[in-house]
């Protein structure tokens, strides 16, 4: 008996450690760092982080839903793109506040967009979704580029107000930056949106299975709309936060989110292959991607051989969780 | 030949064989002899798919021994024992559907047939000794159900099978198709090879099987010549109890019309029009693919359906997706319960609340309470057998999870049910419990459209009963005074029987 | 649809064939412009520079037939060209230098394979990953700087001639047979086909799936390994920025091409088409001297309207009641 | 399903025949075979090469290598087919892009280098050069640092693209020299892009690491010291002797507000016009000078007033 019970207090602890995982992996990592670099854990460093997830938090989390949807969207770095440049430019001649409502309404359009397409043409597996925000993200990144002519835009030319992107940037409410009260504002409401209302149960209802969602009278063209208009939106958000944090906004700013974005939220246990997930298991997947690449430049470890350890230790998460769902 | 008769191909003695939480084979032991059909009946989850993926190697059993045609078995694959001549025909069909028939009759062996045109050889050899006709060139995916049974038949034979395992192989055949099948298993069994029948229906039983293996949780029951059972027997050992009908009484209050359709019109249906009354079941009869699931999607709203109308106590009623239909009072209950009707890894409730969405929603946030009560009420109304609402729906067993679908649409208490094939696959115990909520459904006034390729359900069932053939409706019968041939032939669109 | 004989069976292949109508469009578009296009050089060069995706499309065709796909073949590629360079600068004999390259893609496919297939993990992802472990590789290998390939006969791989025909379209059409035959006429293609069309299907009926599909992976890291050895024959150098799109590039171009992604259906010339198709729109944009800005917008135009008619096709056909 | 297969037909015929309209008749036909479109000191390039390659008898074309070796030598093949008279090149990879050149030689092409030149060992495969080398911005910044630092200092080095021709011509130019002073490089790395939001984490990293140690930054680009400001900033961290390299508008006002000490730039309008100038003599037959270095110009807040505002 005694045996028996000490195989499955093991089974327990298991199961724990591999529903949980991402979080003994961050646990890891920041007992590891806090013993070589004492400075991993001071104030200043807290509050880098605190800044430096904040761009990369607020697109995957408008990606979980897309991927909860059982779709994909590779369009993010174009929209990413897309709304940099635009919402800079506007803010000299229409006021900060209608560049600001302009930058996320052209994100919203660009995600809505993607969803138009995909629906009007059928296309209701994950694959062609890929390919087609894929085709999508670089139309965005050449009106982007056609846009702004292929410059980089900066705030000292702008001459008007925009106290609002400087408070984004790097603006405190008390000990928390304003990016992350918008994080944690955003994070409150689509947890609300996921948990808590309809269209977030038709979204998952969507994602287990379109078919048997459609014939018991889920809207599903309407939840393929919300997920990747909430994508682009969340992605416009990423991109202001983006911006207003370095002060310049270039064209090809985005390059690399949409890959980093889905990593993220592969990470965080949300699968890809819909129906299941949360943005909370987002926010651990990107804590651990943003912690990583924080941890090895107080380590010292050199760019080349962080992007190694990135990808193996993304590649053993992923593995590993695979590990519990077989 | 081999003399036949009382030698013994297979013998299973004392296998055993257990999932996490199940034991799901107890020292089953069955003899099946040479040239003979041995039929195995049971419930679902008796044992009969894990015993038969014992025997083809894709489980690997717990202890006992497996004897086939004089060698003992113990680990093999399925590769392995359809070299042996043990060939299985599973439920789900088992075919490529992106490939040609001959590829698929040969699947995995194009070197052994020397390549291509080798294969289509070899294929064409096969279906010809089974009187097939199909080109071995065309695509699975363009196959009717009875054509892929042939084609998996073709592929048994095609490793010299001196058994073949067919698991419910009937249970997507019409009639006719039925017939065919009928001939080719005597034809098998008259070129010495046995074959283990695996079925629900107890008249295909007693049709053509030799002997007659019962099974239930897990045990052989009993095991005899067919002629020494009777129906009620078989019946109650399968079930562990007697079932004194295996149809209830047909509903009694048909009233007035309640919906009128008109001239549904597609490149498969031509100028379909029928009406309903309230409190009646009407059953649609025809093969699979006459158009029966056709006329139904296009009604529901489920495939892109133009320029018919539906009236709907005399009203004109649009209906252009299925969410139009809800909201005129239709509920759809498809075929494919895995594909079309479930998310299967939901919960129970959220899958029994599906499309009652509004009543559990306030300004577009979920009230969970209320949800919860919707799921436990048709839990209990239906007696599902689930450990709690929030268990995974694919953790149930088939006919459990296809009284949560039903449970869905009763929550909104539709007033036209739409039922496709809503048994297939399901147990006889559970049978009757969807029969009698059918019946139950009608007689408070609702109206229930039912497809089935089971006649004698349709038949015990419906009220009334329209015949489809080639999409158009055909005939219409009341199933009380017409006999069944009759109606067959109109479904079959010809005159006349299967010898 | 309602035609008979050859005309239906035209009608079929080019309502199937959307990247061979985007090809003849170009083709007989180009014939009205003033330009040298219809230039054997021309020609000649626009299929020499496509050959090496083209290669890395034969590979990775294989992996979406059997219902995969492979998005770590960018870092291969460049990891296998930077090694192949270091180990010939270090005085390893050419050849020793880029079979030691090309097994290099083996073991990673072999990886790829285990993860995939073996493990049964989403290939997306898990690819996904590998090739920025991989381009990470590269960088460390390098330290981000561009190595230059002393030995001149390396160059001539990638540049040389053999008979007027560059030798990268030849081993281009080599593999191209070598493949087409593969997929076409051996059990391994008609087997890969099968467990892309129904994994369990393939199982059930004897196929040793595992190792078949594995094998498939470790064919798509092998191909990728030997694009590497020919891109960096062809510039000369090995270095860690070639190839951050390629990967996704490839992948699109199969599936522009009409391999689907759900596995089982497509084959070698498909994806020869497709990826023809970005090569050839590249060159006749240039050729026409379209601005930078709109190439990048109608070559992502293109993709978009090819996957666009294919779905919509395929959803007329599932609509057609 | 016809009907758009025909739209998608007649746009592209439309396309074709709108484009070839615009192809006028040449005067010298040239090519400037762009490095990345898509990069900002590079699209200014271009368009010099366009405003004032009228000026030098040549009619101008531009293509864009999008920042790929691969798609370079592409072009310059592209060129050979097109007949181009001169190309006018500026290499993602300065030794990737020699075989290609090999043939445009072969095939008689004048062949210009823009802002970096090829190897000595290869100089043989082009004409001239006109440029300033990233290498000697590199060296100018370790001189920079080493005048205003004469008793040694800690900096943090911050590269651009790992793996870019810039990258890796600042990072080394710069070692060049600063290796054998006395002020000391405590912490390198390069970024996976041209990322002002990578350069900025780098740097919020670092001043955690290091905190009041760092007493200067190289950062390779004058947008990445947007964000080494902006780390500097946040953190407080005031009085830091930050040194970019472009010139561009971020670099002049930086340096104007004096957040940025020196922003070091090499003048691509006299770039562009000395590589088309001596292609002009190269065509009619003159000789030239194979190696021509445009001067650097060194931003800082004294000598700011000497230069007008970049365009770019």
């Amino acid at each position: 008996m005694t045996v028996q019970g000490t195989n499955s207090a093991i089974r327990v602890g298991a199961s724990i450690l591999r529903d949980y995982l991402v979080l003994v992996m961050i646990a890891a990592l920041v007992a590891l760092t806090a013993l070589i670099e004492p400075k991993f854990l001071s104030p200043e460093n807290l509050t880098n982080i605190m800044f430096q997830f904040g761009p990369l938090m607020m697109v995957a989390l408008g990606t979980t839903f897309v991927i909860i949807g059982g779709f994909i969207d590779l369009s993010i770095a174009g929209t990413i793109n897309l709304v940099a440049v635009v919402t800079i430019s506007l803010i000299q001649p229409m006021g900060q506040v209608p560049a600001l409502l302009t930058g996320l309404a052209t994100g919203t359009v660009c995600g809505a967009l993607n969803s138009v397409l995909i629906l009007s043409s059928g296309a209701l597996t994950q694959a062609e979704a890929l390919f087609m925000t894929f085709g999508l993200s670089t139309v965005y990144s050449a009106i982007a580029l056609l846009y702004s002519h292929g410059s980089t835009m900066h705030f000292w030319d702008i001459t008007a107000s925009k106290s609002i992107f400087q408070a984004i940037g790097s603006g405190s409410l008390g000990f928390l930056s304003w990016s992350f009260v918008i994080f944690l504002i955003s994070l409150a409401a689509l947890w609300v949106f996921q948990e808590m209302t309809a269209e977030g149960r038709a979204v998952r209802l969507t994602g287990g299975n379109k078919t048997a969602a459609r014939l018991a009278g889920v809207r599903i063209s309407r939840s393929i709309v919300v997920i990747y208009a909430i994508g682009g939106f969340m992605a416009a958000l990423g991109a202001i936060v983006l911006f207003s944090r370095v002060t310049t906004a270039s064209p090809v700013i985005g390059v690399g989110y949409e890959t980093n974005a889905i990593l993220a939220v592969v990470v965080g246990g949300t699968t890809l292959k819909g129906g299941k997930g949360s943005v909370l298991r987002t926010v651990m997947g990107v804590l651990l991607v943003v912690l990583m690449s924080n941890c090895l430049n107080l380590l010292g470890v050199s760019t080349y051989l962080q992007v190694v350890a990135e990808g193996a230790i993304l590649t053993f998460a992923i593995w590993l969780d695979n590990r519990k769902h077989m | 030949m081999d003399s036949g008769g009382s030698e013994v191909i297979l013998s299973i003695k004392d296998v055993c064989k257990s999932f996490p939480g199940v034991k799901a084979l107890d020292k089953v032991s069955i003899d099946v002899k040479r040239a003979m059909v041995h039929g195995i009946v049971g419930e679902n989850g008796a044992g009969k798919s894990t015993l038969m993926k014992i025997l083809s190697g894709v489980y690997e059993k717990d202890s006992g021994t497996v004897v086939f045609d004089g060698q003992q078995i113990e680990h093999t694959t399925p590769q392995q024992s359809m070299q042996r001549g043990l060939a299985i025909i599973y439920q789900e069909l088992n075919l490529v559907n992106t490939m040609s028939v001959g590829e698929n009759v040969l699947l995995g062996r194009f070197r052994e047939m020397k390549g291509m045109r080798g294969t289509h050889a070899k294929a064409r050899e096969l279906l010809d000794r089974i009187g097939s006709k199909i080109g071995t060139t065309r695509l699975v995916s363009e196959l009717s159900v009875s054509e892929k049974q042939m084609v998996e038949i073709a592929k048994a034979l095609s490793f010299e099978s001196k058994l073949i395992i067919m698991d419910e192989p009937s249970s997507s055949l019409t009639a006719e198709e039925m017939c065919e099948l009928v001939k080719i298993i005597q034809q098998l069994k008259d070129q010495g090879i046995s074959i283990i029948y695996i079925s629900h229906k107890l008249d295909e039983i007693f049709e053509f099987c030799d002997n007659v293996s019962v099974m239930r949780d897990g045990r052989v029951i009993d095991t005899k010549p067919k002629s020494e059972f009777t129906r009620n027997e078989l019946i109650m050992q399968m079930v562990g109890r007697e079932i004194e009908n295996e149809y209830p009484e047909r509903p009694q209050r048909v009233g007035e019309v309640l919906m009128e359709v008109r001239s549904i019109n597609t490149r498969k249906l031509h100028d379909v029009s029928f009406s309903l009354h309230k409190g009646e079941i009407l059953g649609f009869v025809g093969l699979v693919g006459a158009g029966r699931t056709e006329i139904v999607r296009a009604l529901f709203g489920a495939d892109r359906v133009r320029g018919h109308q539906v009236l709907i106590e005399g009203k004109p009623t649009p209906i252009l997706n299925p969410r139009d239909a809800i909201g005129a009072g239709f509920g759809f209950i498809p075929e494919d319960r895995k594909l079309q009707g479930l998310v299967l890894p939901f919960s129970v409730e959220s899958n029994i609340s599906m499309a009652s969405f509004r009543k559990f929603t306030r300004l577009g946030f979920l009230r969970k309470s209320i949800e919860k009560e919707i799921g436990t009420r048709q839990v209990k109304a239906l007696s599902v057998k689930t450990p709690s609402t929030k268990v995974p729906v694919v953790n149930l067993s088939g006919g459990n999870q296809q009284k949560c679908i039903v449970g869905r649409w009763l929550e909104i208490s539709p007033s036209i049910l739409i039922m496709d094939e809503p048994t297939k696959g399901i147990d006889v115990g559970a049978k009757y419990e969807i029969y009698m909520l059918m019946k139950d459904i009608a007689e408070r006034g609702g109206a229930i459209i039912l497809i089935s390729s089971e006649l004698p359900e349709v038949l015990n069932m419906s009220n009334r009963v329209l015949t489809v053939f080639e999409g158009r409706i055909t005939g219409e019968f009341d199933p009380k005074v017409t006999s069944a041939d009759k109606i067959m032939s109109a479904a079959l669109g010809f005159d006349g029987e299967c010898s | 649809m309602n035609g008979t004989g050859k005309g239906a069976t035209l009608y079929k292949i080019l309502t199937k064939q959307k990247a061979l109508i985007a090809i003849l469009v170009m083709l007989i578009g180009m014939l009205f412009s003033h330009s040298n296009f219809y230039s054997a050089f021309n020609l000649l060069q626009m299929l020499s520079s496509t050959s090496i995706l083209l290669i890395l499309a034969f590979g990775v065709t294989l992996t979406i037939i059997a219902g995969g796909c492979d998005l770590s073949i960018g870092g291969i590629m460049v990891v296998a060209g930077i090694v192949s360079i270091k180990l010939m600068n270090a005085g390893m004999p050419m050849g020793l230098a880029i079979f030691l390259a090309i097994l290099f893609g083996t073991v990673v496919g072999f990886v790829n394979g285990f993860l995939a297939v073996h493990q049964k993990t989403e290939p997306f992802i898990i690819t996904l990953g590998i090739g920025l472990l991989l381009t990470g590789v590269a960088q460390q290998l390098t330290n981000a700087h561009p190595v230059p390939a002393q030995n001149p006969s390396f160059m001539m791989i990638g540049n040389g001639y053999f008979h007027g025909v560059p030798n990268l379209v030849i081993i281009m059409l080599v593999l191209f047979a070598l493949t087409y035959w593969l997929m076409r006429y051996t059990e391994f293609g008609r087997n890969l086909y099968a467990i892309g069309g129904d994994y369990e299907v393939a199982r059930y009926s004897g196929i040793d799936v595992i190792r078949t599909k594995w094998l498939a992976f470790v064919i798509s890291g092998t191909m990728a390994a030997l694009a590497g050895v020919l891109l960096s024959s062809e510039l000369n150098t090995g270095s860690a920025v070639y190839g951050e799109t390629t990967a996704l590039v490839v992948n699109c171009g199969v599936v522009v091409g009409g391999t689907s992604f759900a596995g089982g259906i497509g084959g070698i010339p498909q994806s020869a088409l497709g990826l023809l198709v970005f090569g050839l729109l590249g060159n006749s944009m240039n050729m026409l001297n379209i601005s930078s800005y709109f190439q990048i917008m109608l070559q992502g135009a293109v993709i978009v309207a090819i996957i666009w008619l294919d779905s919509y096709a395929q959803k007329r056909k599932r609509e057609a009641v | 399903m016809a009907r758009i297969r025909k739209a998608v037909l007649i746009g592209l015929v439309l396309l074709v025949v709108a484009a070839f309209g615009v192809s006028a008749q040449a005067k010298v036909k040239a090519a400037f075979i762009c490095q990345n479109m898509a990069n900002e000191s590079q699209a200014f390039s271009e368009k010099q090469f366009m405003k004032y390659g009228a000026d030098f008898g040549l009619d101008m074309y531009t293509f864009d290598a999008k920042g790929d070796s691969q798609v370079e030598s592409q072009l310059v093949m592209n060129c050979i087919a097109q007949q181009f008279k001169v190309i006018f090149l500026n290499p993602n990879d300065i030794n990737a892009i020699v075989p290609s050149l090999m043939q445009a030689k072969r095939a008689g092409l004048i062949v210009g280098m823009f802002s970096s030149d090829l190897s000595p060992a290869n100089q043989k495969y082009r004409d001239f050069y006109a440029g300033s080398n990233d290498v000697f911005a590199g060296k100018q910044a370790a001189e920079a640092f080493m005048k205003h630092f004469p008793n040694g200092a800690k900096i943090v080095e911050i590269g651009g693209q790992a793996g870019h021709d810039a990258q890796i011509k600042r990072h080394d130019g710069f070692h060049s020299v600063i290796d054998s002073s006395n002020i000391k490089v405590i912490d390198y790395k390069a970024c996976q892009q041209w990322s002002t939001e990578q350069a900025m984490a780098i740097m919020e990293d670092d001043i955690v690491k290091y905190g009041h140690e760092i007493q200067g930054v190289f950062v390779h680009w004058d947008n990445g010291a947007t964000g080494v400001i902006q780390a500097a900033k946040a953190a407080d961290l005031k009085g830091l002797y930050i040194i970019g390299i472009d010139g561009n508008r971020a670099g002049y006002n930086q340096v104007l507000s004096g957040e940025q000490a020196v922003s070091i730039s090499q003048d691509f309008v006299a770039m562009a016009k000395k590589d088309m100038e001596l292609a002009q003599k190269v065509v009619k037959g003159q000789q030239v000078d194979p190696i021509n270095y445009i001067p650097l110009n060194v931003i800082d807040k004294s000598t700011i007033k000497n230069f007008p505002v970049p365009q770019w």
